[in-house]
């Protein structure tokens, strides 16, 4: 495939990314703007691919286009199809204050895209700027994994991904707090939820497949995480309201897992006075990966959690 | 620690601890309040006599703390402070003993002796203050304490009146501020100085000298009710008797003279300021108060109205004084700090048992009080024909020495008229007062007498503190030349300032 | 740059711009929540256009993890956003 | 001495799954480990002001390719700051929250804020900051929303998202800088940046982030509803800390890391934003008809003060004129902090008590509930800016600096702005000293009333009388 043929790839993939982005977000129909946000995802997991990073294409394909995707599908369910206020917006009545005001963001914004474009002009292409990707590339060996992604995840930057895995649990625990999970579907077809039984184990094994392989190619716990809460999502759909997630103190387990794993093996290299979060490379493989299954289930619970919006019920029991 | 480095501070804790404890004792425990109450009080004057004794031994006492880079606390005894402090802690006294008297069984007791104790630390902070910071946080420190002994009847006038005070005292304090920072962005910090701190800068600097000046004194004039920044004052008359006293002749409006002394004397000196010529600009002013106040008190039917009026005149005598340029008028103004507040306070006690004995709030229902009432009246009259400047009584040399001063610095052409006329307008508002009390017949009943006559007129705690500060009033003026009287003392502190 | 990351970055602005401008103005509370995915999708953009060294050169793996840490927040904030418009729709204000 | 950074970050977050876990011994674990916080913040303190600015790197990598924590004078003495409060407010929470399920859902999301603000003070990483500041922003979110009546959940809705608007923003400044200079490190950063567009536009879009994110008029909309409408602790850390957390990032990235760059106009448009926050703050404040909506006006007001001192500070030169004025800016925040989160409790109190918070029918609140009067007269004397408060020295060094180097524009705004509070502070207390009968039944609880009385006396007496101390804090620890 030659430069032009590529370049003619690119101008059409990101025309289309641009088209859906814009489509998604001109509707007033919240069922429309979702779907056309889905496929935004989706084709935006092609282009990280096309710029080598196939792991930033997985996790976009599995939680931006994929988890968001079914968390967005489950908020149609109360949306109302068009909101009262979106109706006048389709017959625009605007003030003439409204308009100057629309006008006003409207070229704020474009200035906006003009200022950062002509920074980017700016930008020397010296080589200062890949001098930390050579810092990684000369560190890779003490890191314990061969994917320098998630080396960078997990060893050199771990401390931003312990934060990160705290915002999750709070994410999930302020969704708590807003009340118990609504109700179930019903109860899928015999032809859905036969395929429920084959696709829950195939995904499972594609998670725990994901997170092994996140060493040394592309894959994680990221990646791996949404995998499993893609299988506790296809359960929900099929009216299933046990979904696998534990309850209680167990759920608490799972969703505190990630960060509760990340700061015990930190803190208890910290103990032994190597630096916080500094794993000796010796057992680095072994660590993340530990790390890592736990992130990996903390993640799969948080998103079902999310997904089904609340707490699940103590009681109802039923399957 | 050492006495010389921790007395000033502890003449402020002495009332400042009584009142943080009176503050969390219950309403009912009379006694306990009373005791900490005088105790205070008796050990601030004997505090207050050791400063005295030592300064004039040649001691000097200084607190200093800093609060920031260039921004010290300094509590610091010389003689003018020790003027003041002497006339509030005595003054202090006899009101807190009037107001136990006065507030018998009235509610929220403890508040507002708590209250009450924190506004005179705050008085006696303001006349130690060793510079002008240290003089602003007290300045604020008083409007602050004196806001709820103003609301403390929690009547809608009550909280009308304080919001008025409050409204005038911190925008003045504002000023103030500013003119203060303003001055330390010039010449850094500065301790009060006898003499001034400021004669030695370039004349670039004058213009602005001058704009600081008019911030201090307009921040200083609302508490000194320097027309036409006087509005709060007959607002304020809301307030309980005994904290009318106190406003009047002890804290508030004090403080603003007593400020003005301050900055002429010690920080611009007074022969710079009138090189600047702001000190014709003050003089005016005072004038132009003196007359207005005793005008607008020939007006008043209500008592307290009428005295409010004759406070905003006499309280401009001080600045007169200091407005005119040479010792004499210097002495005359310094001393009338202390003779109006013992005189002042005097009127306004007996103007409290008049109200509370028999329910007299209106010169036209005075008519005859003088037979009901002896002693309080026999006390008002004497403050009252001293307020006019008729001799014997410490008015009188008060306006005798404002006189020889404006003689002696040959303003004598406008100022004479102001003395001449204010002192006729005096008696135009007082006699009529004696008259009525004395020889008029009267009334068949008293508006609301609610203190019946027993042995003595009314109760022992009201009648004896005006009765007290009249004699006082009495002997500053017949013993004036005698050591250690205020005009003895005054006449120290000019001598200095004119390092003569 | 490369031609190839000019054309991403550019995009990328492109997208943070359309978020943007969605984000203050569209009236539904729902595109608005999808507005500001737009947005991060943009900065994400931009940011893996940096990391591009054209075809067969490693790309810079910082800004990919960069990337990864990213997609997981805004899931996160984004489940956060819709439980609270559900709240919000589920029980109407009664006054 | 640097296991004091760790701590900071460590504690809160495992305090925080704890209490997940065990929400049944939950509240002790809260007072156990804000005590440890506050030792681990003091020692900080102690450290910092003896061996200067301290830094950590994590996971022994050098900072570029690891993230490094970092630690100097102005953080350590926030850090203390956000930790007194915090406990202060866990005490309080402890008895606001009656009942044990109310409990169980806050103490975890409060221990995530707690971590999240000691996290971002002590970050020395660009990317890092952004995962900071939407770890704030969201617990701050779910604990808005704690109460779940309509208004608190839209309040907080449009808190969220305008948090998320303010964050990508910041992002998009990270991204950029990281195009052109190829480091997220801060420290690394302030030495290679240079003045250019990469420069400009990232410091813009960062800046404008974050002034969303520290609502700053005009950008203050959202705050009012969220801070008026959320459960006192938590209006409390929100307009004490949360706000500031931002508005610390602002000064890092002016002050430090972007020096060179920053012009004395852009400093200007900052001022000029400051004094509207101040003038329209105030008078919000002052046409507020609850006390909660007061006190939220008053947060978007003394913020404005804080931007006052951009112009100021860039006019003066490096030096100590400079450090005095900075040591003001800083005392300022701190008896803001101290003052309002008091503030915020003792309205709790009357609100619980009262069962309103309207400030017309607070008549004779000063006799029912005299220490939770007597609270709220402290923080306002704070808030007005009166001695012997911490504000009062800070507002002397804002208008010392204002007159030194003639910008008597903010002088008027300061002046304006004190006596707008002094009048919407003795509203309140006007009502307070009214005599009419008051009509509740209160009686008030020691753990709510003590920590909002010793949060005011912090901000008007102890940083008022102590206050020299910040200063040569901030010297020795540079």
């Amino acid at each position: 495939m030659n430069a032009t043929m590529l370049l003619i790839f690119d101008a059409l993939l990101l025309a289309s990314i641009i088209g859906l982005a814009w489509a998604a977000l001109a509707s007033a129909d919240a069922r429309r703007s979702v779907i056309l946000f889905i496929a935004f995802g989706l084709l935006l997991a092609v282009a990280w691919g096309r710029l080598l990073a196939p792991d930033v294409a997985l996790a976009e394909a599995a939680i931006g286009a994929g988890l968001t995707g079914a968390l967005l599908l489950a908020a149609l369910q109360w949306q109302p199809r068009k909101t009262a206020d979106t109706t006048n917006s389709e017959q625009p009545t605007h003030t003439l204050l409204e308009t100057g005001f629309r006008w006003l963001v409207t070229l704020l914004c474009a200035a906006l895209a003009g200022m950062l474009a002509w920074s980017l002009t700016q930008i020397d292409a010296g080589t200062a700027k890949d001098a930390l990707a050579n810092a990684v590339a000369a560190n890779i060996d003490a890191s314990g994994v061969s994917n320098p992604v998630t080396a960078v995840l997990l060893n050199f930057r771990a401390y931003d991904t312990l934060l990160e895995l705290a915002v999750l649990l709070t994410a999930v625990l302020g969704i708590f707090a807003l009340g118990p999970a609504q109700a179930g579907y019903r109860i899928a077809g015999p032809v859905f939820s036969s395929l429920t039984r084959w696709l829950t184990p195939l995904l499972i094994l594609t998670a725990g497949y994901l997170l092994w392989v996140g060493a040394h190619a592309p894959g994680g716990a990221f990646q791996a995480g949404a995998t499993l809460a893609a299988a506790g999502v296809v359960l929900r759909l099929a009216g299933r309201d046990q979904i696998g997630l534990p309850r209680g103190n167990a759920l608490r387990i799972a969703l505190g897992a990630g960060v509760g794993m990340f700061l015990l093996v930190g803190l208890a290299l910290f103990a032994l006075g190597r630096p916080f979060l500094g794993y000796p490379p010796a057992w680095a493989g072994a660590l993340i990966l530990l790390i890592e299954t736990a992130a990996m289930l903390a993640i799969a619970a948080t998103l079902v959690s999310a997904f089904i919006g609340g707490q699940p019920t103590e009681e109802k029991t039923r399957c | 620690m050492n006495s010389a480095t921790s007395l000033p501070l502890l003449v402020i804790l002495s009332s400042l601890l009584p009142g943080l404890v009176i503050f969390f004792l219950p309403e009912g425990s009379h006694r306990l309040r009373t005791t900490l109450n005088l105790a205070g009080a008796f050990v601030k004057i004997f505090l207050v006599g050791v400063l005295i004794w030592g300064v004039f031994h040649g001691q000097s006492y200084e607190t200093r703390w800093a609060l920031a880079p260039g921004l010290d606390l300094v509590l610091h005894a010389d003689k003018l402070s020790l003027l003041f402090v002497s006339l509030s802690s005595v003054l202090w006294l006899v009101t807190t003993i009037y107001a136990i008297g006065y507030l018998e069984s009235s509610p929220h007791r403890s508040r507002f002796f708590g209250f009450f104790s924190l506004c005179v630390s705050a008085t006696v902070g303001l006349a130690l203050a060793g510079n002008l910071f240290t003089f602003v946080i007290f300045y604020e420190l008083l409007t602050l304490a004196t806001y709820p002994l103003v609301a403390h009847r929690g009547t809608p006038e009550a909280i009308r009146g304080a919001r008025i005070y409050l409204t005038y005292t911190l925008s003045g304090g504002m000023l103030l501020l500013i003119g203060t920072v303003w001055l330390y962005a010039i010449v850094g910090q500065t301790s009060f100085v006898e003499g001034g701190v400021l004669s030695g800068l370039s004349s670039e600097y004058h213009t602005q000298l001058i704009l600081i000046f008019a911030l201090l004194i307009a921040g200083l004039g609302v508490k000194a009710a320097l027309v036409p920044l006087h509005g709060w004052l007959p607002e304020a008359m809301v307030a309980p008797a005994p904290v009318s006293a106190l406003l009047h002749a002890v804290a508030v409006v004090k403080a603003g003279a007593f400020g003005i002394v301050r900055v002429v004397y010690d920080v611009y000196g007074v022969t710079f300021a009138s090189e600047l010529g702001v000190l014709m600009a003050l003089g005016i002013a005072a004038g132009i108060t003196i007359v207005y106040g005793s005008v607008k008190a020939l007006f008043q039917d209500s008592l307290k109205k009428r005295l409010a009026y004759s406070t905003v005149s006499q309280v401009s005598y001080i600045a007169l004084g200091t407005a005119i340029l040479g010792p004499i008028g210097t002495i005359g103004g310094i001393v009338h700090l202390v003779h109006q507040g013992i005189m002042k306070i005097t009127l306004f006690f007996a103007a409290g048992n008049y109200a509370e004995t028999l329910g007299i709030h209106k010169v036209s229902e005075m008519n005859g009080v003088g037979r009901r009432m002896p002693g309080t009246t026999l006390a008002f009259s004497i403050a009252a024909l001293g307020m006019i400047g008729i001799p014997p009584v410490a008015g009188f040399i008060s306006k005798w020495y404002l006189g020889l001063g404006a003689v002696e610095a040959g303003m004598a052409g406008w100022v004479l008229p102001v003395l001449i006329l204010s002192s006729l307008l005096n008696a135009g508002y007082f006699l009529p007062i004696l008259y009525r009390a004395w020889f008029r017949t009267p009334a068949a009943v008293w508006p609301d007498e609610h203190i019946p006559a027993a042995r003595f007129e009314t109760h022992g705690a009201l009648l004896w503190p005006p009765i007290i500060t009249a004699v006082l009033a009495l002997a500053a003026g017949l013993f004036a030349a005698a050591p250690y009287s205020p005009l003895e003392w005054a006449s120290l502190i000019a001598q200095r300032e004119y390092g003569l | 740059m490369l031609t190839t990351q000019w054309l991403y970055a550019l995009s990328g602005c492109l997208l943070l711009a359309l978020g943007l401008r969605s984000a203050l103005l569209h009236p539904a509370l729902l595109q608005r929540i999808l507005a500001i995915n737009v947005m991060g999708s943009g900065v994400f953009m931009l940011l893996i256009a940096i990391a591009y060294r054209g075809p067969g050169m490693p790309p810079d793996p910082i800004p990919h993890a960069l990337v990864l840490t990213g997609i997981v927040v805004a899931v996160s904030a984004t489940a956060l956003a819709l439980a609270l418009a559900r709240r919000l729709t589920r029980e109407q204000p009664h006054d | 001495m640097t296991d004091a950074l760790i701590a900071l970050v460590a504690l809160p977050l495992t305090a925080a799954l704890l209490a997940l876990l065990l929400p049944r011994i939950a509240t002790a674990l809260v007072i156990f480990s804000g005590l440890a916080i506050t030792a681990s913040a003091i020692a900080l303190l102690y450290g910092v002001n003896t061996a200067g600015a301290l830094h950590y790197e994590l996971g022994g990598w050098t900072a570029g390719l690891g993230i490094a924590l970092r630690a100097d004078g102005l953080s350590a003495i926030l850090l203390l700051m956000i930790a007194l409060v915090m406990f202060a407010a866990s005490v309080y929470a402890s008895a606001y929250f009656g009942k044990a399920s109310e409990r169980a859902q806050f103490w975890p999301l409060w221990l995530l804020l707690w971590t999240a603000l000691n996290a971002l003070l002590l970050s020395g990483d660009l990317f890092n900051l952004y995962v900071t500041l939407e770890l704030l922003g969201l617990s701050a979110v779910a604990l808005a929303a704690l109460s779940g009546k309509h208004a608190a959940v839209q309040a907080a809705l449009r808190y969220l998202l305008v948090g998320l608007l303010g964050s990508m923003l910041f992002l998009v400044g990270v991204a950029l800088l990281y195009a052109g200079y190829a480091t997220l490190d801060l420290a690394t950063l302030t030495q290679v940046v240079k003045p250019g567009p990469i420069a400009w536009s990232a410091l813009t879009l960062m800046t404008f982030g974050l002034l969303l994110k520290t609502a700053l008029f005009p950008l203050h909309f959202w705050l009012p509803p969220a801070h008026g409408s959320a459960p006192a602790p938590v209006s409390a850390v929100l307009s004490a800390l949360v706000v500031k957390a931002a508005f610390y990032l602002v000064l890092r990235l002016w002050l430090d890391v972007f020096a060179d760059i920053v012009t004395p106009t852009a400093a200007n448009l900052l001022g000029v934003l400051g004094a509207g926050a101040v003038l329209w703050g105030s008078w919000q404040a002052l046409r507020a008809e609850r006390l909660k909506l007061l006190a939220a006006y008053s947060t978007v007001a003394q913020l404005g003060y804080l931007f006052l001192f951009f112009p100021l500070l860039l006019a003066l030169p490096p030096g100590p004129a400079r450090d005095v004025a900075t040591g003001g800016l800083v005392m300022l925040a701190l008896t803001h902090g101290f003052a309002k989160a008091g503030l915020f409790l003792a309205i709790g109190i009357v609100q619980q008590r009262s069962g309103h918070d309207n400030i017309q029918e607070l008549g004779g609140m000063v006799q029912r509930l005299p220490l939770t009067t007597f609270a709220i007269a402290l923080a306002g004397v704070a808030l007005i800016g009166l001695p012997p408060s911490g504000t009062f020295l800070g507002k002397w060094q804002l208008i010392s600096a204002a007159i030194a180097t003639g910008q008597w524009l903010w002088v008027a705004v300061t002046a304006i702005g004190s006596l707008l509070a002094a009048a919407y502070i003795f509203r309140i207390l006007g009502h307070a000293f009214g005599n009419q009968p008051y009509p509740h039944q209160a009686v008030a609880v020691a753990r709510e009333e003590w920590p909002a009385l010793l949060l005011t006396l912090t901000a008007t007496l102890v940083l008022g009388l102590a206050g020299a101390h910040v200063w040569t804090l901030l010297e020795n620890g540079s």
